[in-house]
């Protein structure tokens, strides 16, 4: 086991960088484990490793169709926070904010958690309202949150357009504790950590199969094999419907495609992540220089990792109206997400009616901060079989019984939010 | 993206308004047990591949039926809902 | 009792307005009537409208007669310009006076399809869109009826409280056109 | 410019232009870039590299330049990032380098090029972790100000930009030979064309490698072919336009410079970003060279092959003695041209050892170069070859590791190219963009004659699938060289060589990466960053997979590449997001009281597009406070006068328009009769309120209804959706009257007093009863009149035809203020339905049920709604939910706020605790008190109980009374009165 310190980078560069072992082993998939998760992506991870680490279980294998880190944990605007309102979002987020904060050393590995401080604007007496609300719901729960005034946001963000802008901003809500993480070194700290206590991370794996006996999972087909487990975790969000469908679910979830851009490198000149009220668009600048940066779904059911320029020319317009200061950056690239979006916006984090079958899915936009609290609540249901405190809220059956988590207010139908 | 408004021919996506699968047109009656309403609501193939999903274009107010790849986004066939 | 005064949608706009080889012009406010067949009713529409020398026009087209103009307006909508709904009309179709709902303009001139597309996403070519074809579109963000009045005059139909906007965007697109003919020339 | 050849070039020489370069003056041409005119002034050093601050000079003459990027100053505004190889000289062009400090010769930060070995790939990620703390203090500060590029000024951007929509029958992309004939195939058909081509003069590279083509010279022959494009009506010719993205269904982003080329735009945009719709594409994008990995090959003279021969033969620059270093014959037949241009090729260095030497040049069979030497710019050249290594003295070295055809469209609909071992390249497949034809050297035809005949054979393909009859056209005569390539990718001789210019990554980084187990291309990419940086890997994928594949073990094949994106070329926001800027963001929608309103001082407030008044302020009022208080006072007392145009009305007429809102509305709307209004609530169908407003019956079968404001649109659609969806046999239609109608709200105990000065026929409480409507002649106009109210004194709502809306307002207002009323706003309305414990989207927030909000009684139970059946879901009712409530604060001058929680009095304020919160707040001068309304747990049954209103963020603690949400005149007298 190789540990990452400061002396190692020195006592390697001074023997060439020869030295480095890999990051994970890269073994072939065993005939039985105790646990396999289904999906090598930020979630599925790090499930792993808190099953590993909180529980003991290390006879576990991650089976990943692509290579690890493929999915959402690579493609997304990289956003830490909690700063949710509902009860069963609420504590959900801020205890995984609170696992950010111990990230670097519980992984022995620099995911780059920059608490930059994130602001919500708000443009009008009603959305102020509902932004202190929130804020009090943050403080309620033990977090941070500052309401700024129209004042407060300009000695912070000066480079904002005070002037004739079509919706004046009124104030901010402002959460210090907010801020990024390196998004892909998120997924290979997981998958080196998980790795190193003995968990096997099978790329390349696609699982065709799910075998059930007798209302109890018994194990996978995968392109590498048949694989038996007593558990089986499906973590597949994006493409959590065609996953669940191997076991025959039908799921509360549309996949859509959630575009993000980056500009080419730029000196610093954001030093927070910024959310606009009357659109749809957040910013953030990476440590790389590029201006980081998102808006809202492509509205459509798909599959492609790409979106169209509508709300390309929306995210841009937005962003034109609010900071344009940012006119002359250009941007350098644009991709897409696929989103599991459930009805009500919140995700879900249960066992479904098999035994031994696990599910979590339906993160919407939002699954990136999520990570670390995902992983532990999911590991801590696989590992108990009950729901952990800060995720009992995240029920498959929530939409039949009205139970809902609409964090949103948009509708706990799909395509309303 | 371009879908052929029924009434209008093709216009680009920021014309229209989307609803999702079409599972919305089958409205259960007030009586259907909560199973069938929990379908009717929330249940879906979502399928990676063809599907059939409901747009609204909204300069000429018509609600429009759309048989398309959610893979590939090619369009298929559009058809006026009523 | 006196009178009230009537206010135009555009006034005060500055309209009429010249740049480059375009001109902008608010359109005189006439009675415009929402006509909406019932199910079914199309053909005794039809019959009454025949009377008047016009049709029920067919999506993205318009008819003239007389001082007239009937002209699709949406779906199972037509809009009458220019004289009151016929008799006999209200028992098979819905109708709606809408007369000041909306902002006319006019915009003319050999710049005036350049100037369209900087606004709206639709094909506004020559012959894709032939004179008297019409369309609901948007005109950036706003919903717009559109017509093609000439060989390069078309009529915009905004609702009447974004007239300023509408202006204020055709008037920024007219002055781009021009700076681009001036520096061609 | 001591390094121009006389007479050379396309520039136009009797045109000189003056221009600075970091404070330094210099003379260039037009016609020139800025590189070229550097590179004319013997200008090697042009930037900093972006890692290790390592001097780099211009390494391509085209878009995918990954070293020389400046800033483009202009007063106290600048733009960073400019590729000195794309932007045009002009007069007074002003630059300065980037990414560098103190100065470009001498950067501080290039001490990080000495700690290298510590900084390798993904060093960052196994340090920088302790103490936590020192992250976001003092680690990642000092990596963002070492990262970075160039620097925005800070100002914002007030320069034009533009949007354009355009369509076509047939987009070329790329205007060399390939596009040319590709478009006047089409154009000469008659089909509707647009040529785009990224550079400021089409040709492509007929005119930097100058081939002969029908007899002419290549520039010319292309001059001839762009005339007759330009003759024709039917083809449109967008230069300096870059198509920058494939999207769906035949739609292309374009980006064009339309102003960034002259001194003073004027009125002329900076960039036009174009949606192009075409029914067929011919992608005619050409190659790119690359260059190969050798020790210190980032050096400024080290430049692409084709670069060097563009620099020389477009813009005469003299680029001193010249060594090239390549794999293929391309290379070869560049040190040939370079030789019959005047130019001294010191050698032709050669991997493959079956190479011709029987050239004007020394020649080196299975030769490489293994260093360079020259602190800020190429002094020598080592060479090693089979006699042992010579040092070559040269200003210039020419790389050529083959070409890679521009492909990067073909793969933004997630297409995949192939691998052609023949070719060493990545070429596309078929069909991998609908619609789209790729052509010559873009899918691997490398000769001039074949380019030509590949754009005329596919424009005639395209023609044909279209059903266009195309005329046959003789292929012009031009070389038609062969093109081989021995595949070479990286000189193993030690020492850092680079891959990634733009992001410097050598191939030891690859290699590293591949140890640490990050071997699959993304994971490569992702790890040390190749790719990333402005070019996106344009002249390093492919040498850096292959590294890759080489450490791994697999084939090139197998290894695959990484995703091609859009944008092509990058993009500036300001031009995607043209038009957005200030008010332009949205439409504004004025109320036809708009011009009094402002005149009478009221501050206008957005109410979604709208704008409404939030006060009308009198003399001697300090606050709005004030302005506030008096005008609900005036409501309350005499009369008040407000524009309520804003909420949305639609007309609903027909036979089965009784049964239809029956459907959309909770509550029966067929039993209201006509000349009666009705309170109606709607549902989402997840059993949520949508929205309410009231339902008049104006006739049998005609209806009025309205909406809240921000509700007017997707109600609209909601009903479409279910007439259309459910009932479209129906005799209902409905449409939008929201702006035909110009409608006041008088409110008070004068309110009939009002009302009656502006009607012909007066009414009075018999005639006219509470919730009556009908129409009404108001000041000889047709109107409309309601007898409603949201203030809950009694009201009257007029509506007049838009036109005479300014007039009404002007009238009710000054007859109100006779009567000492007057206009009332925003703020005022707010206090006004709070006292009345009247709702708003405050309440109905979109997580509310009629039961949360007491009006489940509204749902009727002889009949279906939308929403009905998913209203009654077990987890939408019972006491756990929180239910409308009043709130009084004990103290009644206690401040109540909008967002703060509730809790039982002596409760901490944690979450477990929390009993519910505040949608609504202000003073009551009527109550003389504050009163809020909000939701609390199993509130209804709560009357009387004292709670604690704790607004944090504010620090506020309010003890308040729980009580019904009507808090003024609750039996409704004055209402109906």
């Amino acid at each position: 086991m190789m540990r990452y310190s400061g002396f190692r980078v020195f006592t390697q560069g001074l023997t060439g960088n020869t030295g480095w072992r890999a990051a994970w082993r890269k073994p072939a998939p065993k005939p039985e484990y105790d646990v396999v998760i289904i999906g090598g992506g930020g979630h599925g991870l790090a499930t792993a490793w808190y099953l590993a680490k909180n529980h003991g279980i290390t006879n576990v294998a991650v089976l990943e169709k692509g290579y690890l880190g493929s999915g959402n944990i690579g493609r997304n605007t990289t956003i830490v926070r909690a700063n949710y309102f509902l009860p069963g979002n609420s504590e959900f987020y801020s205890h995984s904010l609170k696992l950010w904060e111990g990230l670097e050393r519980d992984l022995n590995y620099n995911v780059m958690h920059s608490q930059r401080g994130l602001i919500n604007l708000f443009h009008s007496d009603g959305q102020r309202d509902a932004f202190v609300r929130r804020g009090n719901a943050m403080l309620a729960q033990g977090d941070d949150a500052v309401l700024l005034d129209r004042e407060g946001v300009r000695r912070m963000l000066p480079y904002l357009d005070f002037g004739q802008a079509r919706f004046p901003i009124y104030g901010g809500l402002y959460h210090p504790r907010g801020g990024t993480a390196r998004h892909d070194a998120v997924a290979w700290g997981y998958a080196r950590a998980a790795d190193q206590r003995g968990v096997d991370l099978i790329e390349n794996c696609e699982v065709t199969g799910i075998d059930v006996e007798n209302g109890r999972v018994t194990g996978v087909q995968t392109t590498r094999g048949m694989i038996r487990a007593k558990k089986v975790a499906m973590v597949t969000a994006g493409r959590s419907g065609q996953v669940a469908a191997l076991a025959g679910m039908r799921l509360p979830i549309e996949s859509h495609v959630l575009q993000a851009f980056v500009t080419e490198g730029l000196k610093p000149v954001i030093d927070h992540v910024i959310s606009f009220g009357m659109g749809h668009f957040y910013i953030s600048q990476s440590d790389k220089g590029g201006l980081v940066f998102g808006g809202d779904l492509d509205f459509y059911a798909s599959y492609a990792a790409r979106g169209n320029l509508p709300m390309v020319e929306h995210v841009m317009e937005a962003g034109m109206t609010l900071m344009p200061m940012i006119g002359r950056a250009k941007v350098l690239r644009s991709w897409g997400g696929i989103m599991d979006m459930s009805p009500d916006g919140s995700p879900i984090i249960d066992s479904t009616g098999i035994e031994g079958l696990y599910l979590n899915c339906g993160w919407n936009y939002g699954g990136f901060k999520a990570v670390p609290a995902s992983g532990w609540a999911l590991a801590h249901l696989i590992a108990t079989g009950q729901p952990h405190e800060t995720a009992a809220r995240f029920r498959l059956d929530r939409f039949a019984t009205g139970h809902l988590l609409d964090e949103e207010g948009t509708g706990s139908q799909h395509n309303l939010h | 993206m371009r879908i052929s408004c029924p009434c209008c021919g093709p216009r680009d996506r920021r014309e229209f308004t989307y609803y999702g699968a079409a599972d919305y047109l089958n409205r259960p009656a007030l009586d259907a047990d909560a199973s069938a309403w929990d379908d009717y609501l929330h249940l879906r193939d979502n399928p990676a591949g063809e599907t059939r999903d409901l747009w609204y274009h909204d300069p000429c107010g018509t609600w429009v039926a759309v048989t398309r790849d959610t893979v590939t986004h090619a369009v298929i066939a559009a058809e006026a809902v009523a | 009792m006196a009178d009230l005064s009537a206010r135009e949608p555009c006034a005060g706009l500055g309209l009429p307005l010249t740049l480059g080889g375009c001109r902008l012009a608010a359109l005189p406010v006439e009675r415009i009537t929402a006509i909406q067949p019932f199910p079914g009713k199309v053909a005794a529409v039809e019959t009454v409208l025949r009377a008047q020398g016009l049709r029920f026009p067919a999506p993205g087209h318009s008819h003239e007669a007389g001082g007239a103009r009937i002209v699709w307006a949406g779906r199972e909508t037509a809009f009458l310009f220019g004289m009151a709904a016929p008799e006999g009309l209200s028992a098979h179709a819905a109708l709606s006076d809408q007369s000041d709902g909306w902002a006319g303009l006019r915009l003319e001139g050999p710049d005036a399809r350049a100037v369209l597309a900087r606004l709206l996403p639709i094909d506004l070519r020559a012959g894709a869109f032939e004179p008297e074809a019409c369309a609901r579109a948007p005109l950036n963000h706003m919903q717009v009826l559109i017509r093609r009045a000439g060989e390069a005059a078309f009529d915009l139909f905004v609702y009447r409280s974004m007239a300023g906007t509408a202006v204020h965007e055709l008037t920024d697109a007219m002055r781009a056109v021009a700076a681009r003919q001036a520096a061609v020339r | 410019m001591t390094h121009r050849i006389p007479g050379k070039g396309l520039i136009d020489r009797t045109r000189p232009l003056r221009f600075s370069f970091d404070g330094r003056e210099f003379e260039g041409f037009q016609g020139d870039t800025l590189a070229s005119a550097l590179l004319a002034n013997g200008v090697q050093l042009v930037g900093r590299s972006f890692k290790y601050h390592r001097p780099r000079g211009v390494l391509t003459a085209g878009s995918e330049e990954p070293n020389a990027l400046v800033e483009v100053i202009e007063g106290k505004q600048k733009t960073p990032n400019v590729r000195a190889t794309v932007q045009e000289l002009y007069g007074g062009l002003t630059v300065q380098s980037q990414n560098r400090w103190p100065s470009l010769r001498f950067d501080v930060m290039a001490v990080n090029d000495r700690f290298a070995p510590f900084l390798s790939a993904g060093f960052y990620y196994k340090t920088f972790m302790w103490p936590r703390a020192f992250w976001e203090k003092v680690y990642e500060p000092a990596i963002r100000r070492a990262a970075g590029l160039g620097a925005l000024s800070g100002l914002h951007d007030e320069g034009r930009y533009e949007k354009a929509f355009a369509f076509c029958d047939v987009l070329v992309i790329g205007a060399g030979p390939t596009g040319l004939m590709a478009a006047l195939v089409a154009g000469r058909a008659g089909a509707d064309v647009i040529l785009a081509d990224e550079d400021a003069r089409m040709g492509g590279r007929l005119l930097s490698d100058q081939p002969e083509v029908a007899g002419q010279s290549g520039p010319d022959w292309a001059a001839d072919m762009l005339a007759e494009l330009a003759a024709m009506p039917n083809v449109r010719l967008m230069t300096r336009t870059t198509v920058t993205g494939v999207y769906d269904g035949g739609t292309f982003g374009a980006l064009q410079r339309v102003g960034l080329h002259l001194a003073d735009p004027g009125d002329l945009p900076r960039e036009c970003f174009w949606r192009i719709v075409a029914k067929r594409a011919v992608l005619a994008t050409g190659a790119l060279e690359r260059p190969i990995a050798h020790p210190d090959n980032d050096r400024p003279g080290v430049m692409l092959a084709s670069a060097v021969q563009s620099y020389v033969a477009r813009y005469g620059v003299n680029p001193g003695r010249v060594v090239v270093f390549g794999n293929n014959d391309s290379a070869l037949q560049a040190a040939r041209d370079l030789t019959a241009q005047g130019v001294q090729v010191a050698g032709y260095v050669d991997p493959r050892a079956d190479v011709s030497v029987l050239e004007e040049f020394p020649v080196y069979p299975g030769g490489q170069v293994v260093g360079t030497r020259g602190r800020l710019g190429l002094r020598e050249v080592a060479v090693r070859h089979g006699g042992g290594v010579s040092m070559l003295t040269a200003e210039t070295l020419a790389l050529s590791g083959g070409w890679n055809p521009s492909l990067h469209l073909t793969c933004h609909l997630g297409g995949r190219p192939d691998w052609d071992e023949r070719l060493a390249a990545f070429v596309p497949r078929a069909g991998m963009v609908a619609g789209m034809s790729v052509a010559g050297a873009a899918r691997g035809r490398f000769s001039t004659a074949a380019c030509l005949a590949d754009g005329a054979a596919l424009a005639a393909e395209v023609l044909a699938d279209m059903g266009i009859a195309g005329h046959d056209m003789p292929l012009p005569a031009a070389e038609d060289r062969s093109y081989a390539i021995a595949p070479f990718w990286a000189v193993d001789a030690g020492g850092r060589a680079w891959l990634d210019f733009a992001n410097d990554v050598t191939t030891k980084d690859v290699q590293q990466a591949a140890q640490e187990g990050f071997s699959s291309v993304e994971h490569m990419k992702r790890y040390t960053t190749q790719g990333m940086a402005p070019d996106q890997g344009k002249s390093s994928n492919v040498a850096a997979l292959a590294v890759l594949a080489d450490a791994t073990g697999q084939g090139i094949s197998a290894t695959g590449t990484t995703t091609f994106r859009p944008p092509y070329t990058p993009v500036s926001i300001a031009a995607m997001g043209a038009g957005g800027r200030g008010m332009g963001f949205a439409p504004e929608r004025l109320l036809t009281s708009d011009s009094q309103t402002r005149a009478m001082g009221a501050p206008m407030i957005e109410a979604g597009l709208w704008y409404r008044p939030s006060y009308f302020p009198r003399a001697g009022e300090a606050t709005w406070r004030e302005a506030c208080d008096r005008e609900v006072s005036m409501v309350r007392t005499a009369v008040g006068v407000c524009d309520v145009s804003t909420l949305g009305k639609i007309d609903v007429q027909g036979p089965d328009a009784d049964r239809f809102l029956d459907l959309i509305y909770t509550n029966m709307m067929s039993s209201i009769k006509p000349g009666r209004t009705r309170y109606g609530l709607m549902l989402r169908e997840d059993g949520h309120v949508m929205d309410d407003g009231t339902c008049a019956r104006l006739g049998e079968a005609h209806f009025l209804i309205t909406t809240t404001t921000a509700a007017a649109g997707p109600v609209m659609r909601h009903m479409d959706f279910v007439h259309q969806a459910f009932c479209g046999d129906w005799a209902v239609r409905f449409t939008s009257v929201t702006e035909q109608w110009a409608q006041f709200a008088l409110a008070g105990p004068k309110a009939r007093e009002l009302v009656n000065k502006l009607l012909e026929t007066p009414v009075d409480a018999e005639n006219f009863p509470f919730m009556a409507c009908g129409p009404a002649r108001i000041l000889g106009v047709e109107g409309r009149l309601f007898r409603i109210s949201f203030s809950g004194e009694m009201g009257y709502e007029i509506a007049v035809p838009a036109r005479f809306g300014a007039a009404v307002f002007e009238r009710l207002v000054a007859e109100a203020e006779a009567m000492g009323g007057g206009a009332y706003g925003m703020e005022a309305l707010n206090v006004l339905r709070i006292e009345k414990g009247f709702i708003t989207h405050a309440e109905i927030h979109g997580r509310v049920t009629a039961f949360d909000i007491g009006m489940q009684g509204m749902v009727s139970a002889k009949k279906d709604c939308i929403g009905k059946s998913a209203s009654q879901r077990p987890g939408l009712m019972g006491p756990e939910r929180e239910q409308l409530v009043g709130l009084v604060p004990v103290d009644p001058q206690a401040e109540l706020s909008a967002g703060a929680h509730l809790y039982n009095e002596n409760d901490p304020a944690t979450r477990v605790n929390n009993q519910g919160y505040v949608t609504s707040a202000g003073y009551s001068p009527t109550l003389q008190s504050w009163l809020a309304l909000g939701f609390l747990r199993d509130g209804r049954a709560r009357h009387g109980q004292i709670i604690r209103l704790d607004d944090g963020l504010r620090g506020r603690k309010v003890a308040c009374k729980v009580v019904h949400p009507v808090f003024h005149d609750p039996e409704g007298g004055k209402l109906r009165g």
